[in-house]
Order: structure tokens, then C-alpha cells, then sequence
């Protein structure tokens, strides 16, 4: 039998792997693709919760988490999209027109 | 009657609002009229008030008007409204009186300026705030007024903005007053925390019931609230705001730096006389602070060459007069002062804007002088009030300080350095008035030669207003002859049930009435000799030398040796007392001051743009920014 | 055995995970997400929910993906070499993901997990399966936010379309 | 139990969101006043309706939202806050080339995300609304799309908070392993346990909770979006986020942490006490620097999520009325300052400088007035509703035993009115050097002007039956 810690270590690591990436990559997708990383990671540590607590709030929720991260992909595909139509790039170290 | 009282401070609202929306609209001569009648019949209802008031027996001098629930939240609350008693129908009527001449003065004043409605405006605006503040029933109309005047009087200080140096007074106002506005709202919070009210009656009932005297809590709400008042009424050590402020128009100087808005902070103290009675280490505070700024801010004056720049000081340091009666538990008496310094204080600033007008603008009193026949009107009212505010006796200025002398002398809060360093204060003030006559309005003209041609007396409008405060200058004493002197001091006892019950000076009649003779005297001998120093200084020795150098050789060398004697004298007496007092303000003022002052804005300003920086624009590091806050605020959960 | 499973996935959903935010190329770090979706879908197989790990993949790597895809198709950029003064931040990151991690190490060691609470989903999982049972719950207690989730859907396509489309007209 | 009536004011909002959509399709030249039209007869309406839901005291969906005096007050709040929005943005989509039907519709569903966050009672149901309304606000943030800042302030807007509303999810996710649901009655209820108050697992969830709503409501370190977005965002949009994001977080932030997590009010009080302190320093210090007044607002709405914070920390009966009682005042008086930056701005970012602003009250004297009334509530003078509110929230604090914070709040206000008169000394002490409207003031702006100067004012003069009003709501929450 495998302890939940484990699972949670495991969701642990991979949320911080996400965040990692949102903190040092420079393109506008990657980031996108860490923050979904991060969503699996909660996942995991619900799904492991659910089957620790054997109750399924746990796993509904995760599917909520799916739902949100679809709709977040969606408008933050869109947002880029537009981005780069105006300002042809998606690296975020060139779009600070906005500061101090 | 009595019921009317919300009529006081509405009449100036609509005016405000008349000429604050259709101003620009309106012709000048509506405009005047529009604000000055405001004020007229706010004045009008105040002294009907006052007359109703004195016809009724002096326990029912008292009316609080509710106008509504202000709060009512669990165990704090605290209703709105109106209180009228003796004290504040004084205010009341100082305030639209006084306004209402300046405000006939501004008429004449302000012609031809650009922001003729705007000035109106703020100046009724104004007079509505203040009218507030001293109708108030409970701290938080109180502080509205408070806060309502302060802006008032920033606008106004910077009214003619295109100048620099109008500009960098207001805000040097605005920062000086934020230091003592923050004091006073953490007061006010400390006493709706302690009391779970604001109101007057309320907090003023339960105080003494629920604390003895000098109770820690009680005072530090009464410091806290000094320090607002050290602010408002420009005191050691947040003064030096307001002699900038004289870049103002003269009217705005009279009514606002002299003669109502900076004693707001004096009222104030008077109103909380319960409070403060009930901490006396804040009352010797007060009474310090007072004194202090008194002989202070006088020793300046003795230095200045701004006609408007010595009445300044001469305002901070009879402010200082007036928190030492306060701070001696004589609270009448430094109302009486307040009032008596409103007339001759006012008509002082009025006289010297005359002055200005007349000399299109010169300020200097090294190139005034000889004026006494150009000016026929502004120099016997302007006399008047030097006399009066030199405290010689029959003028009024001689009724209220010397009260508050007695009292510093020997009221039970009293002691005799106070009354040591405010007769020090009144010789100074003697002098360095009298100093500004002489060099004003006595001697040759030293007039810049262009603005000859067109040195006349004032319209009217502006003339009217100093005759009457003139008058009052000299009858304002009479309401508080002292019984000493035969008198009743009917003032006093007018006031008695605000200060019922504690020692409000004055009432007492003196077993040892000879001693107060003698410090009457003696502070009636203090100002004449400060009269006569100024005179020997300014008047005679410019001509003495002159005549005598052509009549013989050997006069002359007697004439030059009491010259010499005179540089000694001057070396040794006048001019350590002029430099000292230079150095001192060079040191005070312009260093500490003005550079902590400047110190202030800079540090913010610069934090600011440093602080700023860190919004790089990076929406990495912005994101770094998030997770180093979650990782701390974890970290202090787990690793705890 | 389930322990080789579970070191198997998880290692390897780790290392896809490292490989995501490392990769230079945008189309690799966007296979190797793909691949740490199959290999967290199949670590919700070991938990037992199986309807999740089946809308992991047909969402995620189905849907999500496709879209993800697509849009590096439109937009097509290297990453390019701009120095930026706060790009300092990798180590910083590092740093900073390592201490959390340590934090989320010592609550994990030092936290009361609570018992099973069981009852009755259990139960029904048991009689019914797990995608039964999730289902039931889906439109019977969960039915609120269920319907939400269907407006906030409707939002993002409103919001997707409205950023997307080409041209406003006049 | 589903009583699906009780949802009547959300179902009118969602129904009117998708009926602006559809009327957006007629080929009809006035159909955008149509839709504005309709856009606040659907809010008016369902505001009326919340109204009469006060005092209910009702559950719906098996106890996924409750609708409680506390819901029914914010509701009401972000229903005006939409009306006055719409009433705002008409002229200025127009003018802005950004007069779309998935405007109103957006500006519909955010509110409709709101509405959720003040009544839901799970944290599933306060998660999807939250992220309801971040959809429809990031897509608003970049509506201008032909604008290089629009763009890029829904780019950042949307990263930083989809990588915020990850720590939040992480958060949800801790407590529920904890407690084994995440029904914010059944949390409450374990909370009563002696041990549970010290599971450090529990104790990180919080911690991630806070970072995700500190997110929403702009504290530092978690505010650096604002300046930015707030600058990019259209100036109509902006003023919606600032007052309906911020006081909608707020909202689901009260509950959760003054209802369900009370009894750990030991271990975030602390923290709230920090962050409250720096947000207020850095938000006022910062404000001091700005050129443009869309940023300089934006700094402003950070210090004033400070005080908030203040009240929170105070925690007794005064603050946590005094929190319900400012954000009302807060959205009137920002929606109005920010309504004027509305109608003075010009296309291409004209006019957004604080200089732009000189001499203003020579050629639009009410205007400036009204701007004036709003900055100096903002500020905290007398006697407007900002003055009521702060001295409410301090008083709160020094009775609660806060003096430091207390003292730091009253700091800040008077660092803050430095920078709030300024603007007014731009407006009546300089001479105008150009005209600023192309015409007369808009008749829908000035509309909403009116309504949030009286209501600015009225807060100020008469706040005690408001003041009851929000006791009443937040003394009850839960019950």
C-alpha cells in the first residue's frame, strides 16, 4: 500500500515544477503550459484526498478543475492571439509597455 | 430663536453655491454683494442668538440641536447636531462679525482680480467650515470643520498660484497641518474607543465619572489633541507654516491666519476643559508649549522686515497667549483674549493690506515710512490696534492679556515663570508694534520712487471696515473689566456655565487685589517701555544727529559721543537681541523646519519613485513576487 | 506491484514535467505535456477514478492540447534572446521552488490526516462504479455547481470569440 | 433542497446577458443604447428583487449558496455597481470603437460571478465564480483590441491570475483533504475541535487561500498587477474591476475568514496585521510618483484594499460592519472619480495624465466638483462617505487594540491626500490650455456622476442607517 504522502509529495512537486516555469520561461505559451501543470498537480493531490478520505467531493472537484482549466486555456489562447496580432511577439520580456 | 441656530453656517453654504457654480456668470457687483450678504445675515442671526441667549437666566444658556442619528452600531453611537451655549454664540459671533468686515473689505480689495468668485467662494466656504467647527455638537462635526477650514485655507494661501513661492507655502501648510491633523483624528478615535461616543455632553458627562485626574488615557487623548491644536493654531513646533502663509491675500491673512482659523486649536482646548482638567500634565504641556511659543515667536518678530511677515509672528505669539490661559486653567480668560485679538489682530492685517494696496504692493517696511499723512484713515484704526494689542491700558488688548498675565501669576496651574516670560512677551510686542508704526507711518519717506505717484487712502469698502474694528478695539476690552478695577467682567461670568464648576478665572475676588495691582502695573510699565524704546530707536535718532551737526563742533562730538553711546547700546542690547533672534529663526525656521519639512517631501517622493521601481513591468517578476509571498506566509505557519 | 506502478508514473510524469519547462522548442514542451497528462491519468487509475483519468485524457490531452497546439501553429516564434535586468530570476525561482517544496515536506510530516470518513460513497462505488457514482453525485449534490461550470464555459467562449475574431465591424 | 426561486436575481442577470448577445444580432443602427437599455433594466430588475430576498435567510442547492442579509447586501452592491458600469461605459465603447453586444454581456456575466462570490457557501461554488468573473474581466481588460496596453494588461491580468487561482485551488485542496469537504459549514464544524486548530496542513491551506483572495484584492506582495492592468484596461473597464473584482473577493474573503475560519483567528490575524501595514505604506507611497491618474488610481485601490484590511484585523463588531459599509462607499466614490477619467479621456490616451487635468473647473465646473467630491472622500476629508468609513475603520482598530495599525492607517490617508489634492490644485489652480470634451457631458455619465456624488455625499451626512444595515447583514453571517 502506498501512503497518501507519496501522492501528495508527487502533486507537490509538480504544482512547483509548474510555478518554477511560470517564473522562468519567456514564452507566453510555455507559461500557459506550466500553469496547466500546476492545475494536474492539485488534481493529483485531490484525487489522492478522495481515495484517502474514500469520498468523491474530491474527484468532482477535480472535474471542475478540468472544466476551469479548458475555459482558462480557451480565453488565455485567445488573449495571446491577440497579443500577438498587435504586438507580434509572445515573449514576455518584451511586453512591459506597462510600468512603474 | 435659539432654534434658528442651523441658519448660522447655511447662509454662507448658499452662498458658496451661488458662487461657486455661477460665478464666472455672474457680474462682480452680485458676486460681492451674494457673499458678503451671506456672512451679513449669518451675523445678523448670531447677534440676535447672542441677545436671546443673554436675556435668558445663565442656567438655560444651552441648546443642542439633534439633527440626526449618526451612528448607531452596537455600543458606539453618537448623534449630529448643533450645541449652542455661551461659548460657541462667542465664537459664532466673533467669526461672522469679524468675516463679515473682512468680507466688505475683500470688495475693495479683490477688485480686478481675476478669481474674484473663486476667492468669494472659498472665503465663504470658509466661513461655513469654521461656523461649523464651533457649532459642533460632537468631535466628528468638529473635525469635518476642522479639516473643512484647513483646506480652505490651503487654497487660499496658494490663491495666487502663478507665484512660486504662494505655491510652495501651501503645500509647506499642507504638510505642517497633516502632522497635527494626525494627532487630532488619533485623539478623536481614542475617545470614541474609550467613550463609545463622540458626543460632547456625552463624553464631557462621563469623563469625570469614569476617571480620576491624570488618568493615563485622558491624557494622552488630551496631547493627541493638543498636537492638532499645536497645528491649527500654529504652535512650537509646527508654526513656522503660518508666516509663509502671508502670501495669501491680506483679508484671507486677517480672517483666516489671524483671527479664526488659528484659534480653532484654542477653542478646541477650551471646549475639552473638562478633559484637560482631568490631566494636568497636559494643561502644564499646554501652558509650556504656550509660553514658550510666546517669548519665542515675539523675539522673531523684533527681526522682520515684512509688515505682514511681524504681524505673523505677532499672531503665533499672541496664539501662545492664549494657550497659556488655557494651559493655567484660565479658559475665559483665553477666549477673551481670542476675541479681543480677532478685532485688533484683524483690523492689524486689514490696515497693513491697506498699507499694501496704497503702495502697490510693497511690503518692505524699510521702504515705507512718512505714510501718517497719505493714509488719514488707515493710520489712526491701525494705531488703535497697536495701541490695543501693546496692551496700554483703556484699550482692549490691556483687559484680556492682562487676565491672563494674573492668572499665570495666580491661578492654582500657574507659576511664576509663566507670568515672567508672558511680561518678557509684552514688552517685545510693545516694541517691535510700535517699531512697525514708526517705520510705517513716522519719520521720512523711504518710498521707492515709482510707486510715489499713486500712494492713496483705500475706497470705502475697505475703509469702513477698519473704523469699526477699530471701535470695537477700544470697547471689545470693556466687556471684561476685571473687578479689581471696578468692573464686572460681565464676559466672565457670560461664560460661567460653560466652565461652571471649575476655575475659569477671573471670578474670584482677590483678597490680595493690591498684588494684582501691581502686575497690572507693572505690565502697563513694560509696554510703555517698549513704546518708548521703539520711539527713542526710530524716531529720534535718525533726526538727532542731523540737527545737531550743524549747530557746533563741540555739540557735535557730544553728539557723537552719545552716539557712540548709542552703537554700544545698540551693540550691546538691540542688535544681540536682533541677531540672536535672526540667527534663531535662520536656525529654527529655515534649517530645522523647513529642512525637516522638505526632508519629508523629498523622502517620500523619492521612496516613492525607488519604490516604484520594482513595478518593472516583468510579469515574471511579478509572478516571483506572488510566490515569494505565499512561500513566506507558509513558511510562518509551518516553520513557527 | 502497485509500487512499481506508482514509482513508474510518477517518475515519469515528474520527468515530463521537468521536460516541459525546459525544453527550447515550444512543439517539445508541448508533447512532453501531453505525456505528463497520460502519466498523471495514469496515477488516477491507481486512486481508483477512473471517469477522471478517462476526462484527463479526452480533455486534456484531447481537447486542451489540441488547442494549445494550434495556436503555436499560428503564432510561430523561437525564443528569442532578449536580456531582460530582472532575467536573473532562474536561480531565484529554483531557490525559491525548493524551499517550498521543503515546507510542503515538513506540513506533510507533520500533518493528521484525517480517518476515512467512508459512508456512503464508498458504498455506492462499490455497487455502482466509480463513473456511476460520480455521476449521481454530479446532478444531485453537486448540481449547482455543475450548472456554473456550464456558465463559466459560455463565458470563456464568449470571451475566446470576442478576443479571437479578426476584424471589429464598423 | 434546490429552490431554485431563491436564484431569481442571478437567472435575470445570466437571462439579460444572453438576450444582449442575441439583440446584438438586428441589423438595427440604435441597437447599441438598446442594448445598454437593457442591460440595466435587467440589473434594476434583479436588484429590486434582492431586495426583497433581505431577511430570508434561505439555502439553496443543498447548501451551495446561501442567501443570507449578507449575500443580499453585496448583491445589491455589484447590481448597482453593473448599472452604474453600463450607464458609463455607453459613450465611451462608442467612442472607443469597442461598441460590441459581448460588452454588456461580459460586464453581465462578471457580475453574475459576483453575485456568487458574496452567496456562495462551498468552496467549489466560491471557486467557479471566481473564475467566472476573471474570464469575462480578462477578456474586458483587452477588449480594446486594437491597443497595445489593452492587450497587454489582459495578458498579464490573465497569467497572474490563473497562476494566483492556482494557489488558491492548491489551498481549497489541502482543506478539503483535511476535512473531507469543502462546504464552508461543515469546515466551520470541524473546527471546533481543539486539535484541528494546530494541523499544519489545514494551517497551509489558509495560507493559500490568503494569497489567492490577497490576488483579488490587490495587497502586497500580491498587487503588481493592478497598476498595470488598471493602466491598460479600458477606463470603463477599469473601474469595474476596481470596485466590483475587488469588493466581490472581498466578499467570499469575509465569509471564509470571518465565518468559517474564526476560530483560527489567532494564526491569520497576524499576518493580515503585516500585510495591512504594507500594503498601505507602499500603496500611498507609490501614488505620490504617478503621471497617469488611471495609475495613480490603481495605487490608491491597493492602499484602500489596506485599510480593509485593517478593519478585518480589527475584527470586532465596529470593523467588520465598517468593511460592508466602505466598500459601498469605495465603489461610489471610485466608480465617480474614475466616471470622470471616463468622460474627460480622449482617444489614443488623451487626457490621462494629471496634468491633462489643469484647469478643468474653468471649463467644466460641475465637473470638477464632482471630481473633487470623489477625491477628497478617497482621501478620507469630511464630510464625505470616505471619511465616515475611515474613521469607522480606525475607530475599529483602536479599540480592538491595533493602535500601531491604526496609527499606520491614519499615516497613510494623510500621505494619501497629498497626492489626491493634487489633482485638485491641477483643476482650479492652473489656467486650461485646450478645451476637453469634443462635446457637452453625456447624458448617461453624468447620470451615473449624480447618482454616486449623492450617494458620496448622503454616506457622508446619514451613514447611520447604512451603518445598521451592514451590522445587521455581517452579525448574522452564518446563522
Amino acid at each position: 500500500m502506498i501512503p497518501i504522502s507519496h501522492y501528495l509529495t508527487l502533486g507537490a512537486i509538480i504544482f512547483i515544477i509548474g510555478s518554477i516555469g511560470v517564473l522562468t520561461r519567456k514564452n507566453a505559451i510555455i507559461i500557459l503550459m506550466s500553469i496547466e501543470l500546476m492545475l494536474n498537480g492539485v488534481n493529483i493531490t485531490l484525487v489522492a484526498f478522495s481515495y484517502h478520505l474514500a469520498d468523491l467531493t474530491g474527484q468532482i472537484f477535480a472535474i471542475f478543475v478540468v472544466a476551469v482549466a479548458a475555459g482558462e486555456a480557451a480565453v488565455g489562447l485567445a488573449i495571446i492571439i491577440a497579443l500577438f496580432r498587435c504586438r507580434a511577439t509572445v515573449n514576455v520580456d518584451e511586453i512591459q509597455l506597462l510600468k512603474w | 430663536m435659539l432654534d434658528y441656530i442651523w441658519l448660522v453656517p447655511t447662509f454662507p453654504l448658499i452662498g458658496v453655491t451661488i458662487n461657486g457654480l455661477l460665478g464666472k456668470r455672474l457680474p462682480k457687483k452680485l458676486v460681492g454683494l451674494v457673499a458678503c450678504g451671506a456672512l451679513g445675515l449669518s451675523f445678523l442671526v448670531s447677534v440676535i442668538i447672542f441677545f436671546t441667549l443673554l436675556h435668558l437666566p445663565p442656567e438655560q444658556r444651552y441648546l443642542e440641536k439633534v439633527l440626526y442619528t449618526w451612528i448607531s452600531s452596537g455600543a458606539f453611537r453618537a448623534e449630529a447636531g448643533f450645541q449652542l451655549d455661551p461659548l460657541s454664540a462667542v465664537m459664532i459671533l466673533v467669526v461672522s462679525g469679524v468675516g463679515f468686515f473682512i468680507h466688505i473689505y475683500s470688495i475693495g480689495y479683490m477688485h480686478g482680480d481675476k478669481g474674484y468668485a473663486r476667492y468669494f467662494a472659498y472665503l465663504n466656504l470658509f466661513a461655513f467650515f469654521m461656523l461649523l467647527l464651533v457649532l459642533a455638537n460632537n468631535f466628528l462635526f468638529l473635525f469635518v470643520g476642522w479639516e473643512g477650514v484647513g483646506l480652505c485655507s490651503y487654497l487660499l494661501i496658494g490663491f495666487w498660484y502663478e507665484r512660486k513661492s504662494a505655491a510652495d507655502a501651501g503645500k509647506k501648510a499642507f504638510v505642517v497641518n497633516r502632522i497635527g491633523d494626525f494627532g487630532f483624528a488619533l485623539g478623536i478615535m481614542l475617545i470614541f474607543s474609550t467613550f463609545g461616543t463622540i458626543d460632547y455632553s456625552e463624553v464631557f458627562q462621563a469623563a469625570p465619572e469614569k476617571f480620576s485626574p491624570g488618568a493615563l488615557i485622558i491624557t494622552a487623548i488630551t496631547l493627541l489633541l493638543f498636537v492638532g491644536a499645536t497645528g491649527k493654531s500654529a504652535q512650537l513646533p509646527l508654526y513656522t507654516w503660518l508666516p509663509d502663509a502671508m502670501e495669501g491675500p491680506t483679508p484671507v491673512s486677517a480672517l483666516i491666519h489671524a483671527a479664526t482659523m488659528v484659534t480653532a486649536g484654542v477653542y478646541m482646548v477650551a471646549r475639552c476643559h473638562v478633559l484637560y482638567l482631568l490631566a494636568p500634565i497636559s494643561l502644564t504641556v499646554v501652558a509650556t508649549v504656550g509660553a514658550l511659543t510666546a517669548i519665542f515667536s515675539a523675539s522673531i518678530g523684533l527681526a522682520q522686515n515684512d509688515i505682514k511677515r511681524i504681524l505673523a509672528y505677532s499672531t503665533i505669539s499672541q496664539l501662545g497667549y492664549m494657550f497659556l490661559g488655557c494651559g493655567v486653567g484660565a479658559f475665559s480668560a483665553g477666549i477673551f483674549h481670542l476675541m479681543t485679538h480677532a478685532f485688533f489682530k484683524a483690523l492689524l492685517f486689514l490696515g497693513a493690506g491697506s498699507v499694501i494696496h496704497a503702495l502697490a504692493g510693497e511690503q518692505d517696511l524699510r521702504k515705507m515710512g512718512g505714510l501718517r499723512r497719505n493714509l488719514p484713515i488707515t493710520f489712526p484704526t491701525f494705531l488703535v490696534a497697536t495701541l490695543a494689542i501693546a496692551g496700554l491700558p483703556g484699550f482692549s488688548g490691556f483687559f484680556s492679556k492682562d487676565e491672563i498675565l494674573w492668572e499665570a501669576f495666580s491661578s492654582p496651574h500657574g507659576h511664576f515663570i509663566y507670568w515672567l516670560i508672558g511680561i518678557v512677551t509684552a514688552g517685545m510686542t510693545s516694541f517691535y508694534m510700535f517699531r512697525l508704526v514708526f517705520l510705517a507711518f513716522f519719520g521720512s519717506s523711504r518710498i521707492e520712487t515709482d510707486r510715489t505717484h499713486h500712494i492713496h487712502e483705500s475706497p470705502p469698502s475697505m475703509t469702513m471696515p477698519l473704523i469699526i474694528l477699530a471701535l470695537l478695539s477700544i470697547i471689545g476690552g470693556y466687556a471684561g473689566v476685571p473687578h479689581v478695577l471696578g468692573g464686572a467682567n460681565r464676559f466672565h461670568s457670560f461664560l460661567s456655565p460653560v466652565f461652571s464648576g471649575h476655575h475659569g478665572g477671573g471670578d474670584v475676588v482677590d483678597p490680595s487685589a493690591s498684588t494684582e495691582i501691581v502686575i497690572m502695573t507693572m505690565s502697563v510699565l513694560v509696554a510703555v517701555g517698549g513704546f518708548l524704546l521703539a520711539h527713542r530707536m526710530y524716531i529720534k535718532r535718525p533726526e538727532v544727529p542731523a540737527i545737531l551737526a550743524d549747530k557746533a563742533r563741540w555739540l557735535y562730538q557730544l553728539i557723537f559721543n552719545k552716539y557712540y553711546v548709542d552703537e554700544i547700546y545698540d551693540f550691546l542690547f538691540v542688535n544681540s537681541i536682533k541677531n540672536g533672534a535672526n540667527r534663531l529663526w535662520q536656525l529654527f525656521d529655515v534649517r530645522v523646519v523647513d529642512g525637516s519639512v522638505n526632508g519629508i517631501a523629498n523622502l517620500a517622493g523619492q521612496g516613492s519613485s525607488l519604490l516604484s521601481q520594482l513595478q518593472s513591468g516583468y510579469v515574471k517578476s511579478y509572478a516571483a513576487s506572488i510566490l515569494i509571498g505565499a512561500a513566506l506566509i507558509i513558511g510562518y505557519y509551518v516553520l513557527r | 506491484m502497485h509500487q512499481i506502478f506508482f514509482w513508474g508514473f510518477a517518475l515519469l510524469a515528474v520527468f515530463s514535467a521537468l521536460m516541459v519547462i525546459t525544453r527550447r522548442n515550444v512543439v517539445h514542451s508541448a508533447l512532453f505535456l501531453i505525456s505528463t497528462f497520460f502519466w498523471v491519468a495514469a496515477i488516477y487509475i491507481l486512486l481508483e477514478a477512473e471517469l477522471l483519468a478517462a476526462i484527463q485524457i479526452l480533455v486534456y490531452a484531447g481537447a486542451i492540447m489540441v488547442l494549445i497546439v494550434f495556436t503555436i501553429l499560428l503564432i510561430h516564434v523561437e525564443e528569442t534572446k532578449i536580456i531582460n535586468p530582472w532575467q536573473r530570476q532562474r536561480p531565484i525561482a529554483i531557490l525559491l521552488g525548493v524551499f517550498l517544496l521543503g515546507e510542503i515536506f515538513l506540513i506533510l510530516s507533520r500533518a493528521l490526516f484525517p480517518e476515512s470518513i467512508a459512508g456512503t460513497a464508498l458504498q455506492q462505488v462499490a455497487q455502482e462504479g466509480n463513473t456511476e457514482a460520480v455521476g449521481k453525485l454530479l446532478y444531485t449534490k453537486y448540481l449547482f455547481p455543475f450548472e456554473v461550470a456550464s456558465i463559466l464555459l459560455l463565458a470563456a467562449m464568449i470571451g475566446a470569440i470576442v478576443m479571437a475574431k479578426r476584424e471589429i465591424e464598423k | 433542497m434546490i429552490n431554485l426561486s431563491l436564484l431569481t436575481p442571478e437567472i435575470i442577470v445570466l437571462i439579460t446577458a444572453l438576450i444582449v448577445l442575441i439583440l446584438d444580432l438586428l441589423p438595427w443602427r440604435g441597437r447599441k443604447v438598446l442594448l445598454a437599455t437593457v442591460g440595466v433594466l435587467g440589473t434594476v430588475g434583479a436588484l429590486l428583487i434582492t431586495m426583497g430576498q433581505w431577511d430570508l435567510r434561505e439555502e439553496a442547492f443543498y447548501g451551495m449558496v446561501a442567501i443570507d442579509n449578507f449575500s443580499v447586501y453585496f448583491k445589491a452592491l455589484f447590481l448597482i455597481i453593473c448599472t452604474l458600469t453600463i450607464l458609463l461605459s455607453i459613450n465611451y465603447i462608442t467612442r472607443g470603437g469597442i461598441d460590441l453586444g459581448e460588452y454588456y454581456s461580459l460586464v453581465l456575466l462578471a457580475t453574475f460571478g459576483y453575485m456568487f462570490m458574496a452567496s456562495g457557501t462551498d468552496l467549489i461554488t466560491i471557486f467557479l465564480a471566481l473564475e467566472i468573473l476573471s474570464l469575462a474581466v480578462y477578456i474586458l481588460a483587452g477588449f480594446m483590441r486594437h491597443s497595445p496596453k489593452s492587450n497587454e494588461s489582459a495578458f498579464k491580468y490573465f497569467l497572474l491570475g490563473a497562476f494566483s487561482s492556482a494557489f488558491l485551488l492548491y489551498g481549497i485542496a489541502n482543506i478539503y483533504g483535511v476535512v473531507g469537504n469543502t462546504n464552508l459549514k461543515d469546515i466551520a464544524q470541524y473546527l471546533s475541535q481543539e486539535a484541528a486548530l494546530k494541523n499544519p496542513l489545514f494551517l497551509a491551506g489558509m495560507g493559500l487561500l490568503l494569497v489567492g483572495f490577497g490576488f483579488k484584492v490587490a495587497i502586497v506582495p500580491f498587487h503588481m498587477w493592478t497598476p498595470d492592468v488598471y493602466e491598460g484596461s479600458p477606463t470603463t473597464v477599469t473601474a469595474f474591476m476596481a470596485v466590483g473584482t475587488k469588493a466581490a473577493s472581498f466578499a467570499a474573503f469575509l465569509r471564509v475568514f470571518f465565518y468559517t475560519l474564526e476560530p483560527l483567528k489567532g494564526q491569520w490575524v497576524p499576518v493580515l496585521w503585516l500585510l495591512a501595514a504594507v500594503t498601505i505604506i507602499f500603496g500611498n507611497t507609490v501614488a505620490i510618483y504617478q503621471k497617469n491618474i488611471k495609475r495613480m488610481l490603481a495605487y490608491s485601490a491597493i492602499a484602500h484594499a489596506g485599510y480593509i484590511l485593517v478593519a478585518m484585523v480589527a475584527g470586532n463588531d465596529l470593523g467588520s460592519s465598517s468593511i460592508l459599509y466602505y466598500l459601498l462607499v469605495y465603489s461610489l466614490m471610485n466608480l465617480g472619480a474614475f466616471g470622470v477619467v471616463i468622460i474627460v479621456e480622449k482617444k489614443e490616451e488623451e487626457n490621462l495624465t494629471i496634468s491633462d487635468y489643469r484647469g478643468l473647473a474653468y471649463k467644466h465646473p460641475m465637473l470638477s466638483a464632482a471630481m473633487s467630491l470623489f477625491l477628497l472622500s478617497l482621501a478620507g476629508i469630511p464630510p464625505t462617505g470616505g471619511f465616515v468609513g475611515k474613521f469607522y475603520i480606525f475607530s475599529a482598530a483602536v479599540s480592538g487594540g491595533y493602535v500601531g495599525l491604526a496609527i499606520i492607517g491614519v499615516l497613510g490617508s494623510a500621505i494619501a491626500l497629498y497626492y489626491y489634492l493634487r489633482i485638485i490644485v491641477y483643476m482650479y489652480m492652473y489656467d486650461p490650455e485646450k478645451e476637453f470634451l469634443d462635446g457637452p457631458v453625456p447624458f448617461f455619465s453624468a447620470a451615473a456622476l449624480v447618482i454616486t456624488a449623492i450617494g458620496t455625499i448622503l454616506l457622508g451626512i446619514t451613514p447611520a442607517r447604512i451603518l445598521e444595515l451592514a451590522h445587521y447583514s455581517i452579525s448574522y453571517l452564518g446563522h
